[in-house]
C-alpha cells in the first residue's frame, strides 16, 4: 500500500501497477465516496474525496507518495492478461511460465489494415481451424431458426456496458469483493483484456466472452442429469431445476463461461427486491450452474409476437441485452440460417473467426478480428 | 509346496485348532484399552466430519475453496484417493485368489474390509460435492412422472453404476467370505446375543461337502468377476477426467495409469494398517514378513507403472505438438503448484525405489515409512491432476488459483476418522483374518501331520 | 421331548480326527452300499465332494445367465432412455451413443452376474436354514474347528439304526452320535 | 501324472527329431516368400516396403512378446512358465536376427513414413517433431530397442543354460533379479518402439495409450504362438508325457487375460477419443471407421475379442490342448490383422486394399523367423531340467 499526501490530507490506498501506465503517475478513481453500501459493498474501496478540497475541486498540486508497510487484498476477475508483452529494458524478463500464453492461443486476432489488404482472411489462418464437419458423429440438423452471435473486436471499447446490461436483464446476483477474490464472480459476459507490445506502451485489446453455444458442447456431454442440453435452435440450454451442481460442465467448458451459485447469492426473502428483478428470468438458487442464454426470454417473447402475427421472426427483432446497450454496436445477434441476416453477414466476413476452433466445439458465437491502421511514424517512436 | 528360499506364510507350530482359537478369541474376548482410545479418537473425528457436513448442507459448497475455473477440489481428490485405496482389498482377495497366491489368505479379509470402508468414504464425496446434495439421487435411473432420466453419456453416471456395483459386489464378496467364519463364531460364542447374531448372519452354515462345493465355486466366480470389476471402477474414475477436453485430463493413458495408481495407493494403505495391527494384536504369525515383502513388491511394480504414466504423459505432451498440452506440463513443472508436483515425484517415484532393496522390503518400520510417502504422494497426484489442470486451462483470462479451506480439511480428515472408526468396529466384531482359509493352508504349510493333534 | 422318543432320528454321525480318515470312511461307506452320505469339514476339501460324487456345480451356468441378463438390461435401459423415452441433443452426440454405453453395460453385467453367484450359491446350498438337525449334536461345533464328520441319513435304504452304528464304529471314529431330528 | 521327485532330475528332454524337418519346411517357405517378395519389390517397391513393414512388425511382436512373457515368468516364479521357458527363450534369441531384417525398412523409409519425405519440411507439426522423427534418430532408436531386448534375451538364456549344467539353485534368483528391471525397461522401450514404427506412420496423430495397446497385442501374439508350439511338442516325445491339461489351462487363462487386456486398452482409447471428439485425434479413427476399413474394424471386434473371449471362458476348452490351439491360431491371425489395421490405413488414406505382397512378405519373413526359432529351440533341452520348481511344474494340474 502507499500513502498519498496532499498538504495535510493523506489517504492510504493500494496500488496496482499496470502496463502502459505512465511512470511516476497514478490514477485514483473518485468513486461515489460512500463508506456504507449494503451487503456486498461495505468496507470496500477508498474515499478519494478526502484528497480534494472544495477550493480546488479539479486540481491539486504537491501530492506526495510514500510506500507503507501494509497490505491490502485487491479483487480482480482477471489475473492474467499478457499477450506478447515484451519486458521493457530495465524490466525483469519473463512472467514465469504463463508469459505469453494468450498470444500463442490466438484468442484475440489483430492485424493492420495493410495486412488485411494483402491477406483479407488472415484471421482465419492464425489458429488451427479443422475442416468443417470433421466429427465422429453424424451431423445434427437445425431446421428453422439457428441463433448465433458475432462480436466485432475492432468496435469493442471495453466499456463494460454489456456486462451491466446482462446483469440487470438476467437477475445476476452481485456477490461482493470477497467472492470475486475467490474467483466466484457471476457475470455471464465478461470482457477479457489483453496487453500486447511493450510494457511501457502496450496495445490493449478487449474481448467480450459469453457462452459460445457450441453445437458440440463439451459441457453437455458430461452433465450426468441432462441439466444442460441443446435446443432445436442451437441454444445451449441450462435447466436450473434439473441441475444438481456437479460443476462438471464448467470444468469441461474451454471458454470458462459458466458460473456457479456457491451460496445462495440471490436474496429472495426481502419482498421489495422482487420489484428489482426481471420477471421473465428465473432467479437461481444455491447449488446450480448458470450462464448466458442468448437472452432466451427475449427470443421467446419475439417468437410469441411473431406467431401472433403469423410470420417469421424478423432479423433484428431480437436484441440481446448486451447487444442493445453496446454503444459501438460491436455485438450482432440473429438467425444464422437466414443468409440475409446481419449476423450471417458478419460471420461471412473474412475477418470472422472462432476462438478455440481446434477443439471442434463449433461455437455459435464468433468474433471479427481487430484491424488497426497505425500511423507508421507514430508507431515507431 | 513351499519353494526354496521363501519364508513361510504362517509361522510354524500352528494347527487348524490353534488358528481357530487364536483368531476367534480376538473377537470373543474384551478389547485392549488402546482399542478404546483409538476408537474414541477416530469417533471424535467422525463427529467433526458430521459437523462439517451439516455446515456444508446448510450453507453451501461455497464453504470450500472452490471457484471457477477450479470447480473440483478436495471432494473429488478425496473421492479418487479413497476409491483407489479400496482397490487393493479387492485385488488381494480376487486377483491373488485367481493366481493361486496363498499368501493372500491371512490378509484378504482385512483388506476386503478396508475396501468396503474406503468405498464408503469414497462414496460420501460424490454425494456431498454436488451443489444440491439432497438431489444427488437424480443420477440414478428411476421411473418418474416427468419422464426425465440420467444422461448416460456422462462419466459421472458411469461412476454411479461403477461405484454402486463395486460397493455391492465387494460387500457380497466380503459377506460370502465371512459366512463360514460367522458359523465358527456362532459355535464358539458364549453370550446368547452373540450366538444369536452370529447364528443369524451365518444363515445356518454347516460346512457340508455340498456347501463347500458350491461355496468354492461361487467364491472363485466372484473373484473372477471382481477382478475386471475393480479394473473397470478406476477406469471409469479415470474417464471422469479423460473424457473431457481439458489438457491434463484428456489422455488415453489414464485408464491403466489410474488403475495402477489405485493399486499402488491401496497396497500402501494395507501396509500402513497391517504393520501396526500385526504388532498390536500379535498377529506376526499370520501376517508375516513374507506378506510385507510381497506387498512391497506389488507397490514397487505398480509404482513403476505410475512412473511410466508420468513419462508418457510428458513425452506425449511434447510429441503431440499441441501447445495446450505442452503448456499444461510446463505449468506443472514451473507454475504456481510446482512444489506439489515435485513432492509428488518424491513420494511416488523416488521413495518407492527404496523397495528394490530387500532390507527395506523386509523391515516393517521402513516399509511403513515408504507406504506413508505413497499415501501422501497419491493424494498429491490427484491434487495435481484435478487442480493443476483446471486452474490454467484454455483461456488465460479465466485462470485462477485454488486452496482448500478449513472445511475442506475438516471433511478430509473426518473421512479418515470415519474409515478408522469403521475399521476398529470391524476388528472388534468380526474376525480380521479368514479363519477357515487359515485352516485350509495350515496343513499345507506345516511339515508334520496337524490333523493328529488332539483338541 | 416326548415327541423325540417317537420320532425317528435324522442321521448317524461319526466324528473323525483327520481328513484322511474322513475320506477313508466315505470310501468304506460307499463300498458298503450307503448312498445318503454327507460330510462336514472345517474347510473346503475338494477330494471330499469329489468322493461324494459332486463334480460340476450348476453355479457357472447361473452366473453366465445372470451376466447375459445384466448386459442386456444395462444396454437396453440406456438405449430406451436415450433413444426412445427421452431423446435430446446432448452436445451434438448421436442419440444412440453406443460407445458411451459400454461402461454401464459392463457394470450391470458384473452386478447381475455377481448377484447370481451369491444368490445362486445360497439357493443351491438351501440357505438360509436357521435350524438343521445336525446342530443337535453338541460336538458338531467342532466341525468349524478341526473335526471332520460323516453323516449317514436315516432315509438311506440300507440304513439301520444298529447296523449302521456298528459299521461307523468300525471305521475308527473319535465317536459316533445320533442326530435327533 | 506326477513323477516321483527323484527321477525328474534325471529325466532329459531332448528336442524331437522332426524339428529338423519342420525347419527345412520353414526354409522352403522362406525361399518362396522371399522370391515372391523380391519380384514384388521390382514391380511395386512402395507396396513392397509397406507390406514388409507390417510383416516385420508382426513377427517382431511374437519374438519380443516371448521375451516379455519370459521375464514375467521369472518374476512371478510361477510353475506355469517352466514348461515353455525354452520356447520363450528360443523365440527371444531371434531378436538380433530381426534387427538385421529391419534393414529393408530403413531403405524404404521414405516410401512408408511421411515424415521421412522431403515434403514433410512444409508441415509445421512434423517440423516440430523432426528432432525425434528423423532418419538417424529412428534407426538409432531401433538399434537400441533391439540391442537392449537381445541383451536381456541372451542374458537370461545363458543363465538358464548354466542352470541346466550346474543345477545351481541360486540362478533362478539371479534371473528374477534381472527380469524385474528388464520388464520395466522392456515396456518403456516397446512403448517408444510402437510410437516409432506404427504411430509415426500418421505423424499428426498421437495417443498416450498406444504403447500399452501394442504391448497387450504382443502378449497375445506371443502366447498364441507358444500355445501352438506347446501343442506341437505335446504330440511328440519327450514332451508328450510332460505336458498335461493343467498346463494348457494355465496358458489358456493367460491368453484370456491378455485378450481382455487388449480389449480393455482398445475400448479405453476409443471411448476417450470418441467422447472428446477433438479434431486432431479423431482423424485416425475416422480413417479406420469408413470404407473397407470399417469391415476390418468389425472383424477385429468379432474375432480378436468376442469369439476368443467367449470360447476362452470355458475351462473345458482351455484344458483341451487342440481346441485351445485353434483359438490360438485364430488370435495369431487376428494379430496380423491388427498390425495391418494399425499401419495400412495411414499409407493409403481412405480405402482398404490387400496386396499379394502382404502375404508374400508375411510368408517370407515368417519362414526365416520360424527357421531361426527352430534352430534356436533345437540347441537345448526342452525343459530347464535343474530348476528347483520343475517338480511342481510337472505336477501342475
Amino acid at each position: 500500500m502507499v500513502e498519498v499526501t496532499v498538504d495535510d490530507r493523506s489517504l492510504e490506498l493500494p496500488v496496482w501497477i499496470l502496463p502502459g501506465h505512465a511512470d511516476g503517475s497514478m490514477t485514483i478513481h473518485l468513486g461515489y465516496g460512500r463508506t456504507r453500501t449494503g451487503r456486498v459493498g461495505s468496507g470496500s474501496g477508498f474515499d478519494a474525496y478526502r484528497l480534494r478540497t472544495s477550493r480546488a475541486p479539479w486540481h491539486v498540486a504537491g501530492a506526495r507518495i510514500r510506500k507503507i508497510a501494509k497490505h491490502y487484498e485487491l479483487a480482480s476477475t482477471q489475473l492474467h492478461s499478457n499477450i506478447g508483452l515484451a519486458p521493457g529494458p530495465n524490466e525483469e524478463p519473463g512472467f514465469g511460465v504463463e508469459g505469453v500464453e494468450a498470444e500463442r492461443r490466438h484468442l484475440v486476432r489483430v492485424g493492420t489494415l495493410e495486412h488485411f489488404r494483402q491477406e483479407p482472411d488472415f484471421a482465419q489462418h492464425m489458429g488451427h481451424t479443422p475442416p468443417e464437419g470433421l466429427s465422429m458423429y453424424p451431423p445434427w440438423d437445425f431446421p428453422g431458426y439457428a441463433w448465433g452471435l458475432s462480436i466485432d473486436l475492432g468496435a469493442c471499447t471495453g466499456c463494460n456496458a454489456c456486462v451491466v446490461a446482462c446483469q440487470s436483464e438476467n437477475n445476476i446476483p452481485i456477490v461482493g469483493k470477497e467472492m470475486v477474490a475467490m474467483g466466484r464472480e457471476m457475470h455471464w459476459i465478461r470482457i477479457d483484456r489483453y496487453f500486447e507490445g511493450e510494457l511501457e506502451h502496450p496495445h490493449v485489446h478487449h474481448q467480450p466472452v459469453m457462452c459460445m453455444h457450441c453445437e458440440q458442447a463439451p459441457c453437455e456431454v458430461v452433465c450426468p442429469v441432462g441439466a444442460t442440453v441443446h435446443s432445436s435452435e442451437g441454444l445451449n440450454d441450462m435447466v436450473y431445476n434439473r441441475c444438481v451442481g456437479t460443476r462438471y460442465c464448467s470444468n469441461n467448458c474451454p471458454y470458462k463461461v459458466r458460473r456457479f451459485n456457491f451460496f445462495k447469492y440471490n436474496d429472495t426473502e426481502t419482498p421489495v427486491l422482487e420489484l428489482l428483478r426481471n420477471p421473465d428470468v428465473t432467479v437461481r438458487t444455491r447449488g446450480v450452474m448458470e450462464k448466458c442464454t442468448y437472452c432466451v426470454q427475449r427470443i421467446n417473447h419475439a417468437r410469441i409476437e411473431a406467431e401472433k402475427e403469423e410470420r417469421q421472426i424478423r432479423d433484428g427483432e431480437i436484441q440481446t441485452a448486451c447487444q442493445q446497450v453496446c454503444p459501438t454496436e460491436a455485438i450482432v445477434f440473429g438467425d444464422v440460417n437466414d443468409p440475409e441476416s446481419k449476423v450471417s453477414d458478419a460471420k461471412a466476413k473474412p475477418l470472422a473467426y472462432d476462438i478455440l476452433a481446434e477443439l471442434g466445439t463449433r461455437p455459435r458465437t464468433s468474433y471479427l478480428a481487430k484491424l488497426r491502421n497505425p500511423n507508421s511514424t507514430l508507431e515507431e517512436s | 509346496m513351499t519353494a526354496p528360499g521363501k519364508p513361510p506364510i504362517v509361522a510354524p507350530g500352528h494347527t487348524p485348532g490353534s488358528v481357530t482359537d487364536q483368531i476367534s478369541s480376538i473377537v470373543l474376548t474384551r478389547m485392549p484399552r488402546w482399542w478404546w482410545a483409538a476408537f474414541g479418537a477416530s469417533f471424535a473425528l467422525v463427529m467433526m466430519l458430521l459437523y462439517a457436513l451439516t455446515k456444508l448442507v446448510f450453507e453451501g459448497t461455497g464453504i470450500w475453496g472452490l471457484n471457477i475455473p477450479v470447480g473440483w477440489g478436495f471432494a473429488i481428490i478425496n473421492f479418487v484417493w479413497w476409491i483407489g485405496i479400496g482397490h487393493a482389498g479387492t485385488l488381494i482377495s480376487a486377483i491373488l485368489l485367481l493366481l493361486r497366491q496363498e499368501w493372500r489368505t491371512s490378509i484378504n479379509r482385512f483388506a476386503e474390509a478396508m475396501t468396503l470402508f474406503a468405498v464408503a468414504c469414497a462414496g460420501l464425496f460424490p454425494l456431498i460435492h454436488v451443489g444440491r446434495p439432497w438431489l444427488a439421487y437424480w443420477l440414478l435411473p428411476y421411473p418418474n412422472t416427468m419422464d426425465i432420466w440420467p444422461q448416460f453419456r456422462s462419466p459421472l453416471v458411469w461412476d454411479v453404476f461403477a461405484v454402486t456395483t463395486y460397493a455391492t459386489v465387494s460387500l457380497l464378496f466380503w459377506y460370502v467370505g465371512l459366512v463360514p467364519d460367522l458359523a465358527t463364531l456362532r459355535d464358539r460364542a458364549r453370550q446368547r446375543l452373540a450366538k444369536i447374531t452370529y447364528g443369524f448372519l451365518s444363515m445356518g452354515w454347516r460346512g457340508s461337502a455340498t456347501h463347500w462345493h458350491n461355496y468354492e465355486t461361487a467364491y472363485l466366480l466372484l473373484a473372477g468377476l471382481a477382478t475386471p470389476l475393480v479394473v473397470s471402477v478406476h477406469t471409469v474414475v479415470s474417464f471422469d477426467f479423460a473424457v473431457g477436453q481439458l489438457p491434463g485430463w484428456h489422455a488415453t493413458i489414464f485408464p491403466p495409469y489410474f488403475v495402477a495408481g489405485a493399486i499402488f495407493a491401496g497396497f500402501a494403505m494395507v501396509i500402513t494398517l497391517a504393520v501396526p495391527l500385526r504388532t498390536l494384536f500379535d498377529l506376526k504369525d499370520f501376517i508375516t514378513i513374507r506378506h510385507l515383502q510381497n506387498m512391497g513388491k506389488v507397490m514397487l511394480a505398480t509404482g513403476l507403472i505410475v512412473a511410466y504414466g508420468y513419462v508418457i504423459e510428458i513425452f506425449m505432451a511434447w510429441y503431440s505438438g499441441n501447445w495446450f498440452e505442452e503448456f499444461m506440463i510446463l505449468n506443472r513443472i514451473q507454475g504456481p503448484y510446482r512444489m506439489q508436483w515435485y513432492a509428488l515425484l518424491l513420494c511416488n517415484v523416488l521413495a518407492p525405489q527404496l523397495l528394490w532393496i530387500k532390507r527395506v522390503r523386509s523391515t516393517p518400520a521402513l516399509l511403513f515409512v515408504v507406504a506413508m510417502f505413497v499415501n501422501v504422494g497419491m493424494w498429491l497426484e490427484r491434487f495435481v491432476i484435478v487442480v493443476t489442470s483446471l486452474h490454467r486451462d484454455f483461456l488465460p483470462s479465466s485462470w485462477g488459483m485454488y486452496a482448500g479451506t478449513r472445511w475442506d480439511w475438516a471433511i478430509f480428515v473426518g473421512s479418515i476418522g470415519l474409515f478408522l472408526a469403521l475399521l476398529f468396529l470391524f476388528i472388534r466384531f468380526l474376525p480380521m483374518i479368514s479363519i477357515f482359509e487359515m485352516r485350509t493352508i495350515v496343513p499345507k504349510t506345516q511339515a508334520r501331520e496337524p490333523d493328529e493333534v488332539s483338541p | 421331548m416326548s415327541k423325540a422318543a417317537t420320532k425317528p432320528e435324522f442321521a448317524l454321525m461319526a466324528e473323525f480326527r483327520s481328513s484322511r480318515e474322513l475320506l477313508h470312511a466315505i470310501e468304506q461307506s460307499q463300498a458298503a452300499g450307503y448312498t445318503q452320505l454327507e460330510a462336514y469339514t472345517p474347510y473346503p476339501i475338494e477330494e471330499v465332494w469329489e468322493a461324494l460324487g459332486q463334480h460340476k456345480s450348476k453355479l457357472p451356468l447361473i452366473v453366465l445367465i445372470g451376466g447375459i441378463v445384466g448386459a442386456f438390461t444395462g444396454y437396453l435401459l440406456q438405449y430406451w432412455v436415450s433413444v426412445i423415452n427421452y431423446p435430446v441433443n446432448v452436445g451434438g452426440r448421436p442419440l444412440h451413443s453406443w460407445v458411451s454405453f459400454i461402461p454401464v453395460t459392463f457394470e450391470t453385467t458384473i452386478l447381475f452376474a455377481a448377484g447370481a453367484a451369491v444368490l445362486g450359491m445360497f439357493a443351491l446350498n438351501r440357505l438360509p436354514m436357521p435350524y438343521h438337525p445336525v446342530f443337535n449334536v453338541p460336538r458338531f461345533a467342532l466341525a468349524s474347528r478341526d473335526r471332520y464328520f460323516l453323516a449317514i441319513g436315516s432315509w438311506d435304504p440300507k440304513y439301520d439304526r444298529r447296523a449302521t452304528e456298528e459299521f461307523l464304529l468300525g471305521l475308527d471314529p473319535f465317536e459316533v452320535n445320533e442326530v435327533a431330528s | 501324472m506326477s513323477e516321483p521327485t527323484a527321477s525328474t532330475h534325471e529325466r532329459s528332454f531332448p528336442p524331437p527329431a522332426d524339428l529338423d524337418g519342420l525347419q527345412s519346411k520353414a526354409w522352403i517357405a522362406a525361399g518362396i516368400g522371399i522370391a515372391a517378395s523380391l519380384a514384388g519389390w521390382f514391380l511395386d517397391p512402395t507396396q513392397f516396403y509397406r507390406s514388409y513393414l507390417v510383416s516385420w512388425i508382426f513377427w517382431l511382436s511374437v519374438a519380443a512378446g516371448c521375451l516379455a512373457i519370459l521375464m514375467l515368468h521369472h518374476l512371478s516364479r510361477g510353475a506355469w512358465g517352466l514348461m515353455i521357458r525354452r520356447v520363450l527363450e528360443a523365440a527371444a534369441r531371434t531378436l538380433p536376427f530381426l534387427a538385421i531384417l529391419f534393414i529393408p525398412i530403413v531403405l524404404g523409409l521414405e516410401e512408408t513414413y511421411v515424415w521421412a519425405r522431403p515434403e514433410a519440411a512444409a508441415d509445421e507439426l512434423i517440423q516440430h517433431k523432426a528432432v525425434y522423427l528423423n532418419r538417424t534418430a529412428f534407426v538409432f532408436r531401433t538399434v537400441v530397442y533391439l540391442g537392449v531386448w537381445s541383451f536381456f534375451a541372451y542374458g537370461l538364456s545363458r543363465l538358464s543354460l548354466r542352470q541346466d549344467r550346474t543345477g545351481d539353485a541360486t540362478l533362478f534368483r539371479r534371473m528374477q533379479v534381472i527380469s524385474a528391471p528388464g520388464l520395466g525397461i522392456y515396456c518403456l522401450l516397446t512403448t517408444f518402439a510402437a510410437v516409432d514404427w506404427l504411430m509415426s506412420l500418421d505423424p499428426h496423430w498421437y495417443s498416450s495409450l498406444f504403447g500399452v495397446y501394442f504391448l497387450g497385442g504382443q502378449g497375445i501374439a506371443a502366447l498364441a504362438f507358444v500355445i501352438l508350439v506347446a501343442l506341437y511338442l505335446a504330440q511328440r516325445e519327450p514332451m508328450a508325457g510332460a505336458f498335461n491339461a493343467g498346463h494348457f489351462h494355465d496358458y489358456g487363462k493367460l491368453l484370456l487375460a491378455f485378450v481382455m487386456l487388449w480389449t480393455y486398452f482398445a475400448i479405453s482409447q476409443l471411448l476417450i477419443i470418441w467422447s472428446a471428439d477433438l479434431p486432431e485425434e479423431i482423424t485416425w479413427y475416422l480413417e479406420r471407421a469408413h470404407g473397407g476399413w470399417k469391415w476390418v474394424s468389425i472383424l477385429l471386434v468379432l474375432f480378436h475379442f468376442l469369439l476368443p473371449f467367449l470360447l476362452l471362458l470355458s475351462s473345458d476348452l482351455k484344458r483341451n490342448a487342440k481346441a485351445l490351439g485353434k483359438v490360438a491360431l485364430l488370435l495369431l491371425a487376428m494379430r496380423w490383422f491388427d498390425v495391418f489395421w494399425l499401419a495400412a490405413p495411414s499409407f493409403e488414406h481412405g480405402h482398404l486394399s490387400f496386396h499379394w505382397l502382404d502375404l508374400a512378405t508375411l510368408v517370407g519373413l515368417g519362414g526365416i523367423w520360424l527357421a531361426l526359432f527352430l534352430g534356436q529351440l533345437k540347441t537345448r533341452s526342452l525343459v530347464p531340467v535343474n530348476d528347483p520348481y520343475l517338480v511342481e511344474a510337472l505336477d501342475n494340474e
